[in-house]
């Protein structure tokens, strides 16, 4: 499936795609200024930025094939589409247990307690085609979508 | 039938969807002794709290059977299993051949001898129904002791104490969470817990619950203490609920003994879960570990080989992420050594109830405790399941920014840009 | 106003050709015919030939045919020619009254060769003559070598061609090519000199279009001892022709390929050896190159070369009939002359078409009637 | 501390009701302009710090931001005006010589501007571009006066040329005062573009070995980085005499640059100052240069064009004649605009002649003196944009470099603060958090586009004027007209006022 893979050789550590996340997953998410303003809560990025300089880069859920995450999953709300391969929480059955957090190895799954608590994370924006928002604006082109077969890399 | 599974929780699913993904086509029976819809166990506090209904209890969606072409028997119980005969026998009278049989029978509460264990108002607490009793004796303003303070107990604390009972939770060890906590960290954690108005008595134990009418009305406690009470729960804990296999003639330890491949002493038949005793990375043997992710990793390796293919469990150990009143907690591994072989870090902020350490031995982490700030926890799980060796990095450790970034360049790139597990 | 050599001035051209390639000499009234019937691209206000063969009596002296505006300066470039030069013979020029032909100069005609005393091995007699002629025309105000070359002679003036013809009462001579121009000047004050053909010894070039690379051209020849005193196109063909010819000894059609190259892309399809030579022609002469619109007849005594830009900007065309090459703006202006001819086509942008005589010796056409 | 006079030269706007305190800005000023204040849950400024080069201004996801002149004004004085006097508050502060980047910002007469094009109009056609051929290609190097051909077959082989598809090059930008990632932006750029790029004097790094096909390798006094594999890696060498920015001085790369590339890439030590004398101290005197150019030909075994590069020094012409007779087959003119990693501002803004004169004088001197094919002629200092190459053309350049328009492609927003090494663009530093904000492949995509922008500019501009090849514009004044100059500016550069 294709992922979201980071050039840590390029990535200049703006952290804009943690913005760009955070509004497209928030209530408002083509306006950057409601998602930030007008939001009780601040939005959560699904996409962190890891910085110890001169090294940056942005790391967001993997989509593992064999995700512990929804193996672990008290709820049976983190799946992995069989199609698409896109893992998603189902926010309305997760209920904040955070097994979630303790079992991902890649510390990609955010805790949102900006409503009722949820677990959040990259859903690649709903989509295994178009450039996730993180992609398209990465200013730097440091986030690359794509497929990457095993043994490739 | 090619497959029967017996148990109806996450082994047992991870079982039934381990199947699926190698033979799409093998007729599988689903046994198990409650009658409902696979749901989750670790939800039941939160039923019970309130914050989860009915509908949203469900480990899988309504149509999971169908769709896995499960042939379902719930609410019957096996009376035996016949191995030499490749057979089990229902408590309906019925007998069933399998193929592969999967024993996912999970644990049992823990209940100890005392007396007025009849009584009404004492409550187990583990299924279900067990909540579901306790929801509709309950009343506003009861009094409520707790056995118990490890998560179950805690659970059950956090869920009544929130429908407006009083709380008192007593417990033998000198901590709450004894299993996962040092005595520091649960320091932090009983105070939380302790703010919402539960009272702990540490130390001790219940003796004897008292009752009138059949109904309880206190308890005694083993320094002497007598505490008045409308229920009682016991929530020790749990142990393997494993007679069934135990009088098939497997092999029995603490739990079901099985083999790197979830086999039991007779190949063809499996078991995972809490039932079982599969091996401990840390501790380098076979032990119970009682967890859930461990349970359905357990059940979909079993699945897959049951169905034909030859995977090795590679392992698990004891970790847990659980929160009491709004206070996270992730632990995971040994988190209290009792040798010089290890070696702790700890870095703590008792005021802002941060809490973080850990535990490693030689160049290799084993261990660790974060409260409050548990995010990317799973980082150090990672570690410590792929045993990577920390010296590189190892006084980042603790950094609050501590990511894959203090990680070694090979190791990052292979985690972050090759295929993903 | 300003005359040419002192403003560039734009212009619009008709020019047609004939060339016999036994060498067989034949009176200038076809080409009037044929330069007369594209009366309409030019204005009036210049026209003008060229011929070669027309002097074998005096084969073997440059001939020059001078204008001056009045007796003191033709006097005074006697004088000079006299004392560089030895003089066989001089004459006006025979003209005919025309009703349109105003202001003409004095034309006159010396038939002359270097005194001994000028030429040695560094300075031939060709290049001694060239010298001359430049020096005349850029530095003796109103007076002006019309030609200087060798059995041939440029007639040209303020007319239309047919008309400067007639002046010069062509169909007198005869000559085994001839080459003609009409012209359409933008703006022009009527000076005799600026009139095309262009000549430099036995060079000669009429010429329609417009150099673009004009300032290019210049400035590079400029470096070679070329003074453009006109400032015409025309004189900077001619130079380009002499110095690539005549100076570097390339063959007339590498010369062409100098003047209108093949494309950079034309020349990666080419064989090795081919495409090295092309690009080192287009690398080391790139300053020659003739960019902008132009068709242009080249008279030598040995032939013509009529060429057109790369992109084929102005009209040319070219016909055979037996002996005969025939060049012109319009097919219209052959058809005039020759009517049914042997072989008509419409050359490529920057493929030359060559005529160049098949003997040496020359002779007149008694038979030949016009046709 | 005595107070400071020096008043911020800039203002941060942040619009309150635009900032969401992402922090972008603070991550991104190398300068420490941005800083979060936790107390007040808000980012300030510290203005004194801004040099205006907008990195916050542009990745600012709300365009909060707005970097502003200090309005404070003093006191009115077309003499002592304020540039004037900061920089004697700067040295009465600081005590040295004033330091600077890119080249200068005085209004000096720009001739480019002053310098119309021609167009046909009726009496010869303009040519389109999208319908006709229009040839830009360029080759550089020494042209024999003439071809000698036998039997239709070439006697003599050309002499090296570089073969450049636009007469556009990318300038001397080495390695050190530029980051690796520029450089490979530069050089990828060259070689998608059928131009070259020039090494400076910074040596060629290892990962930019594959693009030496377009390279020019430099020579200069410091002879950084220089070895046989070196001279012989590019395609053509260049001698480094002089630049526009700073004629008449060496340069002087702070050992806190030379890190570990730079260091093996320029062979000297890690930490240690590389200092490029103002003189070669084997050049003295032009039969000096003779004997540089014919060492570095010999160490060639004569297949790459030697080029001489010199700043526009008031002589320059007869300079130039005395290369090209010392056997140069590329002269490069460095008109005072150029640019520079650092140099004194006094040096900057005073020192040398602009381009356009100097372009004019030694290409006439050189075709006085019949010597004009011996030696390609590149210009460079200020080209700015592709009607600047077209007039340079015309007065006779044979390609031009561009230095600072490639710096301002790859992110350059002129703050003319290089020498700090603090680029927030990645360009102009070594810092590896600030490398690696220029992504090679986007700095070289934009150099391309550039290169192919101008490239269908000049064939327009070429059309338009009747020419559908640029050799026929190449010297060619006559399609030059000029708007507002002296007597003696219309002469030196050789083209008509307009209107006549």
């Amino acid at each position: 499936m294709k992922r979201v893979y980071a050039r840590e050789e390029v990535c200049a550590g703006c952290k804009l795609c943690e913005v760009y996340c955070a509004t497209a997953h928030s209530e408002y998410p083509s306006s950057i200024l409601k998602a930030f303003q007008r939001q009780e809560t601040r939005p959560v990025a699904r996409i962190l930025v890891e910085v110890d300089q001169p090294l940056t880069f942005a790391l967001q859920c993997r989509h593992c094939e064999e995700a512990d995450c929804t193996q672990g999953c008290i709820t049976g709300a983190m799946t992995k589409d069989p199609e698409t391969g896109i893992v998603t929480n189902d926010e309305s059955r997760c209920v904040g247990c955070w097994t979630c957090v303790l079992v991902c190895p890649y510390g990609a799954i955010k805790r949102d307690e900006s409503g009722h608590k949820v677990a959040s994370k990259c859903d690649l924006c709903s989509n295994n085609d178009t450039n996730p928002i993180c992609v398209q604006k990465c200013p730097n082109n440091a986030l690359i979508f794509a497929e990457i077969s095993k043994g490739g890399d | 039938m090619k497959y029967v599974v017996i148990g109806n929780s996450a082994a047992g699913i991870g079982t039934i969807e381990g199947i699926r993904q190698v033979d799409p086509e093998g007729s599988i029976m689903l046994i198990s002794d409650e009658a409902y819809h696979t749901y989750s166990r670790p939800l039941i506090s939160y039923y019970l709290a309130g914050k989860v209904k009915s509908e949203k209890m469900y480990y899988r969606e309504a149509n999971f059977y169908e769709k896995m072409n499960v042939t379902l028997r719930l609410g019957l119980k096996v009376e035996a299993i016949l191995p030499e005969e490749k057979t089990i026998s229902l408590s309906t009278g019925e007998k069933v051949e399998y193929e592969k049989l999967m024993l996912a029978t999970g644990g049992k509460p823990i209940i100890p001898e005392m007396p007025g264990l009849q009584l009404k108002g004492v409550f187990s607490f583990l299924k279900w129904d067990d909540v579901k009793d306790i929801e509709a004796n309950l009343k506003k303003d009861d009094k409520v002791v707790i056995i118990g303070a490890g998560l179950i107990g805690l659970k059950a604390a956090e869920a009544i104490a929130g429908l407006e009972a009083q709380v008192t939770v007593v417990e033998l060890a000198n901590r709450v969470l004894s299993a996962i906590l040092d005595e520091e960290a649960a320091g932090i954690v009983q105070e939380t817990i302790e703010d919402k108005g539960v009272e702990f008595h540490l130390n001790n134990t219940v003796k004897e619950i008292k009752g009138s009418n059949d109904k309880v009305s206190g308890v005694q406690l083993q320094d002497g203490t007598q505490l008045e009470c409308d229920a009682v729960i016991i929530a020790i804990g749990v142990s393997p609920n494993k007679d069934l296999g135990s009088e098939a003639g497997l092999t029995v330890n603490r739990g079901i003994v099985v083999d790197d491949y979830l086999r039991t002493n007779y190949t063809d038949i499996y078991a995972a879960g809490d039932v079982s005793e599969g091996y401990d990375i840390l501790y380098k043997q076979n032990r119970v570990l009682p967890i859930l992710p461990n349970a359905y990793r357990q059940g979909s390796t079993a699945g897959r080989n049951m169905a034909g293919k030859d995977e090795r469990y590679q392992g698990g150990f004891a970790m847990n992420a659980i929160s009491f009143f709004g206070l996270p907690m992730i632990t995971a591994g040994i988190i209290k050594p009792d040798s010089t072989e290890f070696t702790e870090m700890i870095e703590s902020g008792v005021a802002k109830k941060n809490y973080r350490k850990i535990v490693t031995r030689g160049n290799k982490l084993v261990g660790f405790i974060a409260l409050n700030k548990v995010d990317r926890a799973g980082i150090l799980t990672g570690l410590m399941e792929k045993e990577t060796d920390i010296n590189p990095f190892k006084d980042k450790l603790l950094d609050k920014d501590f990511g894959y970034a203090h990680l070694p360049k090979e190791y990052r790139h292979e985690q972050l840009l090759g295929v993903t597990k | 106003m300003l005359r040419e050599g002192e403003i560039r001035i734009p212009s619009g051209c008709a020019i047609s050709g004939i060339v016999n390639k036994q060498g067989v000499r034949f009176s200038g009234r076809d080409v009037i015919k044929s330069i007369a019937l594209m009366h309409d691209r030019s204005n009036g206000l210049g026209g003008g030939f060229a011929a070669y063969g027309i002097y074998p009596e005096y084969a073997e002296h440059y001939a020059f045919h001078m204008y001056y505006d009045d007796i003191t300066i033709k006097d005074y470039t006697e004088e000079f020619l006299s004392s560089r030069f030895n003089i066989a013979e001089s004459h006006e020029i025979p003209t005919k009254k025309v009703a349109s032909i105003k202001n003409s100069p004095i034309v006159w005609r010396y038939f002359v060769k270097p005194k001994s005393e000028f030429i040695d091995e560094d300075c031939g007699c060709d290049e001694f003559v060239m010298k001359i002629v430049m020096m005349i025309n850029a530095k003796f105000d109103g007076a002006f070598v019309a030609s200087s070359g060798k059995n041939m002679g440029a007639f040209k003036g303020v007319g239309y061609p047919e008309e400067i013809g007639e002046f010069f009462r062509l169909d007198e001579y005869k000559g085994y090519i001839w080459t003609s121009h009409g012209r359409f000047p933008t703006n022009t004050p009527g000076w005799w000199g600026g009139a095309h053909p262009f000549t430099l010894l036995d060079w000669s070039i009429v010429h329609n279009g417009e150099i673009s690379s004009y300032g290019a051209n210049k400035r590079y020849l400029e470096m070679f001892g070329y003074q453009l005193s006109l400032q015409t196109d025309t004189e900077a063909i001619t130079y380009a022709f002499d110095l690539l010819v005549r100076k570097h000894g390339l063959d007339i059609e590498t010369a062409c390929s100098v003047l209108a190259p093949p494309f950079w892309r034309n020349m990666e399809r080419m064989e090795p050896a081919k495409k090295e030579m092309y690009t080192a022609l287009r690398a080391v002469y790139g300053n020659l190159l003739l960019n902008g619109p132009f068709s242009i007849i080249l008279g030598t005594s040995k032939g013509i070369v009529a060429l057109n830009d790369r992109i084929k900007l102005r009209p040319l065309v070219a016909a055979t009939k037996g002996d005969n090459l025939y060049v012109s703006s319009e097919e219209s202006a052959i058809r005039e002359i020759c009517p049914s001819p042997d072989n008509v086509w419409t050359p490529k942008g920057g493929e030359p078409v060559i005529g160049m005589l098949e003997k040496e010796e020359t002779r007149d056409a008694y038979q030949y009637a016009t046709a | 501390m005595p107070i400071s006079m020096q008043l911020p030269d800039y203002l941060v706007d942040r619009d309150p009701n635009r900032c969401i305190t992402c922090k972008v800005c603070v991550n991104q000023c190398a300068n420490d302009v941005h800083h979060w204040d936790k107390d007040v849950d808000s980012v300030i400024a510290e203005e004194e710090k801004c040099v205006n080069c907008h990195r916050c201004v542009i990745y600012c996801p709300t365009h909060a931001l707005k970097i502003r002149r200090n309005p404070t004004e003093y006191k009115e004085n077309h003499y002592w005006n304020s540039s004037t006097i900061r920089g004697i508050d700067r040295q009465a502060e600081g005590g040295g010589v004033l330091l600077t980047g890119m080249g200068t910002d005085k209004p000096i007469p720009i001739y480019w501007d002053r310098l119309f094009l021609n167009a046909s109009q009726v009496t010869n056609p303009s040519i389109d571009p999208l319908r006709e051929p229009m040839e830009i290609r360029t080759y550089l190097g020494s042209k024999p006066d003439n071809v000698i051909i036998k039997d239709g077959k070439l006697i003599k082989e050309l002499p090296p040329q570089l073969v450049l598809d636009a007469p556009i090059m990318f300038g001397a930008l080495s390695f050190g005062a530029i980051s690796l990632s520029a450089v490979k932006s530069l050089a990828k750029a060259a070689t998608d573009c059928g131009v070259m790029w020039n090494t400076g004097e910074g040596g060629l790094h290892r990962d930019v070995y594959e693009y030496g096909k377009n390279c020019i390798v430099q020579v200069a006094s410091g002879r950084f980085g220089v070895d046989a594999e070196y001279l012989n890696a590019g395609s053509a060498i260049e001698i480094k005499i002089g630049q526009g920015a700073k004629p008449g001085i060496g340069g002087h790369l702070p050992g806190e640059k030379v890190g570990e590339e730079v260091s093996k890439t320029r062979m000297i030590p890690v930490g240690s100052d590389a200092i490029s004398p103002a003189p070669h101290h084997d050049i003295y005197s032009i039969e000096d240069l003779r004997q540089l150019i014919y060492a570095l030909k010999e160490a060639t075994r004569y297949t790459k064009p030697v080029s001489v590069k010199v700043s526009a020094v008031h002589n320059v012409a007869a300079i130039a004649s005395g290369i090209v007779r010392a056997g140069a087959d590329i002269v490069a003119i460095d008109g005072v605009r150029g640019g520079t990693g650092a140099a004194p501002l006094r040096t900057r803004d005073s020192v040398g002649i602009p381009a356009e004169l100097a372009l004019a004088a030694v290409d006439s001197r050189l075709r006085q003196e019949g010597i004009r094919n011996q030696a390609s002629l590149v210009i460079a200092g200020g080209i700015r944009n592709s009607s600047d190459i077209v007039k340079a053309i015309a007065l006779g350049a044979d390609a031009c470099y561009i230095g600072t328009a490639a710096l301002i492609t790859m992110g350059c927003r002129m703050c003319q603060t290089c020498y700090t090494g603090k680029c927030n663009w990645g360009i102009c530093t070594q810092d590896p958090k600030l490398v690696k904000r220029l992504n090679p492949e986007i700095g070289a995509q934009r150099l391309t586009n550039l290169i192919h922008a101008w490239s269908h500019e000049i064939k327009e501009l070429l059309g338009g004027m009747g020419i559908n090849a640029l050799e026929s514009l190449r010297g060619n004044r006559l399609m030059l007209r000029g708007v507002g100059l002296s007597e003696t500016e219309y002469r030196i550069l050789g083209i008509l006022p307009a209107g006549e």
